[in-house]
């Protein structure tokens, strides 16, 4: 995947290296500048909005685990997405993409789980229960784990770009057929009466923080995404410059 | 400094694939051992190495003193294969080496500066060409003196300039006084070196 | 542990694993770019940037 | 020796290395229970210590195979019988025995707590089990090399160490989990089951090198 390979195909702004190293140079101080902002607002409203009437205070988690979530389930969604990149247009950045956003969205699920965890404490009196959400998500962060040992295993990026692509995209079919399994398992042996997290509707004051603190954490891992993607790429460089390296250590 | 083995016989998997072989080695000399594929040439070699024990007959190694008392002590093998990782720089595989190997001879920088290779010593071992790799392995007897070296098909996959140059390299070991046990095809242009044919 | 103190500790376990992971992703950019300098200053040049 | 341990720690560690697939395994397996057993909390708790000692002993076996393979695929592993003959062999293969165990083991000992929150386990059953396990699995490591020095010379000895192996870490098994629950329910003594597992790791760490160093010697060909 190496500069001249990539000036064959059909050019999108984005498909040159170079190029998009320099965006990303650009972009990445703004959107990690309003990421923070988005995320400070947020926790600023949360933290004035009132309580809710049944939790209390600790409803104030949701303003974080509702967001790493989704965040959770966007990471993966875009990395099927670079997968088909990579399968179907053979867009010399997707595979990049797809290495880059794997730790990140673990990470973010990791903490979804956390947060999840922290907050059932308080109802369900146990660190961890095997709440269908919960334990779907929990899938998912297998998952991304697999996709990372995966790549990490496979060092020559050309093998790796089909084989993580086609594992993500597995994985991205997979996560409805995962849901729907886990909720019948967990209604089979819980009780039904499982306290339900979020009430059916969530008051307006209780709303917006949500909103713009999921907008906020978007931002901040569109941020780190774009910084892992221009750290592959230069990843990638050293290693075929490491490579000409060798080969020049003759003629020398 | 002598290598004397006599009416040595090895077998594999119950069958004899040699029998009889005898010879004696001095300081500054070298054995050609030449034969079929299959005459048992890598079975000798790793006979007189001690990583298959000998059906019958002895390898002595004499006048070593204190530092080489034994064959084992005073021998470097280097089979067809590098024994590098190519995960590892080359400059960590042969530290790596070097400990392992008892008293030092030349240093890492200098064993690669022989081998005119000093600016890969960063460079993942894997990214190295076939006969770079090979000049590396040679490097690594350098690093802790050993006056016998067994070479099992040293120039196996080496183009003429390596070839050479690994020729180049078994000269200057005999010049020191070292000896050396080679199976090879190849004639490596060693004047003077006796050769043992293995029967088919 | 009352209430308040799972708030807190749900915010600073994620601040801690945020802040993990923008730091390693800092990290990691500037280690490859430490690399490519040194490659640069060893005189390699990219295939693409030769005349 | 210890350039040796830091030589197999790195490799392990590297991208190519085994330790990250070591605890994934684990994760897995500890994982897929539930789903098989059921979400009951307390019939997890019960069977937790079980659950995360099954769990680690497989990982554990999971990279024995490659202990010999890949050195001796690239020729360091005669390199390394030249030049460690006799005693030093045997403290070769320990050194390497621990390089493994440091690298794919040690970390699942570190993750077994969080699994135990999985397993829905009272604070005191995870302490021990991790507390057992950290004493336990170097037995495995070493068990495991004799298995995988015999089967070094056989392309793919991988299965087969594992099988070979199983039923000599059994009583490392048995020890391991009636400690973890010894600890759990009070009238069982903790000490003994505990007090024998270090005994059953220090008597494997002396038997296991030196059968794996005779085996290696006479098994190269």
């Amino acid at each position: 995947m190496n500069e001249n390979v990539a000036t064959g195909w059909s050019i999108t702004a984005l498909a040159n290296p170079t190029r998009f190293i320099s965006i990303a140079d650009k972009v990445i101080p703004w959107l990690g500048g309003l990421a923070a902002l988005a995320i400070a607002v947020a926790l600023w409203m949360g933290f004035n909005a009132p309580e809710d009437y049944q939790q209390g205070v600790t409803v104030r988690i949701m303003y974080i685990h509702v967001p790493f979530a989704w965040l959770a389930m966007f990471g993966y969604s875009m990395m099927a997405a670079s997968a088909l990149g990579t399968l179907v247009w053979r867009h010399p950045l997707a595979d990049v993409s797809v290495k880059a956003a794997a730790p990140i969205g673990a990470a973010f699920t990791l903490l979804a789980l956390v947060t999840g965890s922290i907050w059932g404490k308080p109802m369900w009196g146990t660190w961890w229960v095997w709440d269908a959400r919960l334990t779907s998500v929990f899938v998912l962060f297998l998952m991304y784990l697999g996709l990372i040992a995966l790549n990490r295993a496979l060092d020559d990026p050309s093998r790796a770009a089909k084989a993580s692509a086609v594992l993500a995209l597995i994985g991205f079919v997979n996560i409805p057929i995962i849901k729907f399994s886990v909720d019948w398992w967990n209604t089979l042996h819980q009780p039904a009466a499982v306290f339900r997290m979020d009430g059916p509707t969530i008051h307006a004051s209780l709303l917006w923080p949500l909103m713009i603190s999921a907008l906020g954490f978007t931002l901040l891992f569109l941020t780190l995404h774009l910084m892992a993607m221009r750290t592959e790429i230069l990843r990638r460089r050293v290693t075929a410059m490491r490579r000409l390296a060798a080969r020049r250590a003759d003629k020398g | 400094m002598r290598l004397v083995v006599e009416t040595l016989s090895g077998e594999r998997g119950g069958e004899t694939i040699f029998a009889g072989v005898s010879f004696a080695l001095g300081a500054g000399e070298a054995l050609l051992v030449t034969g079929p594929n299959g005459a048992g040439k890598t079975t000798l070699m790793r006979v007189i190495a001690g990583l298959l024990p000998a059906a019958t007959g002895t390898i002595r190694f004499e006048g070593g003193g204190e530092a080489f008392p034994d064959v084992a002590s005073a021998l470097h093998f280097l089979g067809p294969v590098n024994a590098m990782k190519a995960a590892l720089t080359v400059r960590e595989n042969l530290e790596f080496w070097q400990s392992l190997a008892g008293p030092r001879h030349f240093q890492v920088c200098d064993a690669m500066d022989l081998v005119d290779l000093r600016r890969t010593a960063d460079l993942p071992f894997g990214y190295l060409s076939t006969g770079q790799k090979r000049r590396i392995a040679i490097a690594r007897l350098y690093l802790n003196y050993r006056p016998l070296w067994l070479l099992d098909e040293p120039t196996s996959g080496l183009d003429a300039d390596s070839t050479a140059a690994l020729a180049h390299f078994m000269r200057e070991h005999l010049g020191d006084g070292g000896m050396i046990v080679a199976s090879t095809h190849l004639p490596l242009g060693l004047d003077d070196a006796q050769t043992l044919e293995m029967g088919g | 542990m009352n209430h308040d103190a799972y708030v807190f500790a749900a915010y600073a376990i994620s601040a801690l694993v945020i802040a993990l992971t923008v730091g390693w992703v800092v990290f990691d950019y500037r280690g490859r770019k430490a690399d490519l300098a040194t490659l640069e200053a060893a005189g390699v040049r990219r295939r693409s940037e030769e005349a | 020796m210890i350039a040796l341990f830091l030589r197999d720690v790195k490799l392990g560690l590297r991208a190519g290395g085994g330790a990250l697939v070591g605890i994934l395994f684990f994760l897995a397996v500890i994982a897929v229970v539930p789903f098989g057993v059921g979400p009951d909390l307390n019939l997890l708790a019960r069977i937790g210590p079980a659950i995360l000692w099954i769990g680690a002993l497989l990982a554990g076996l999971l990279g024995l195979d490659r202990l010999f393979q890949a050195d001796r695929e690239d020729g360091a592993l005669d390199v390394l019988l030249v030049h460690a003959p006799g005693f030093n062999l045997a403290l070769a293969v320990l050194v390497k025995c621990l390089a493994h165990w440091t690298a794919a083991i040690l970390p699942l000992v570190v993750a077994s707590p969080l699994l135990g929150l999985f397993m829905n386990m009272t604070p005191q059953g995870i302490g021990a089990t991790a507390l057992t396990l950290l004493v336990g699995t170097p037995a495995i490591a070493f068990i495991g090399a004799v298995g995988a020095a015999v089967a070094v010379a056989l392309p793919r000895g991988g299965l087969l160490v594992s099988v070979v192996i199983l039923p000599l870490v059994i009583p490392v098994l048995i020890f391991g989990v009636s400690a973890a629950y010894a600890a759990v329910n009070d009238p069982d003594p903790f000490l003994p089951p505990f007090l024998i597992l270090a005994a059953l790791t220090l008597f494997f760490a002396v038997i296991g090198p030196a059968a794996a160093a005779l085996a290696l010697h006479h098994g190269s060909d």
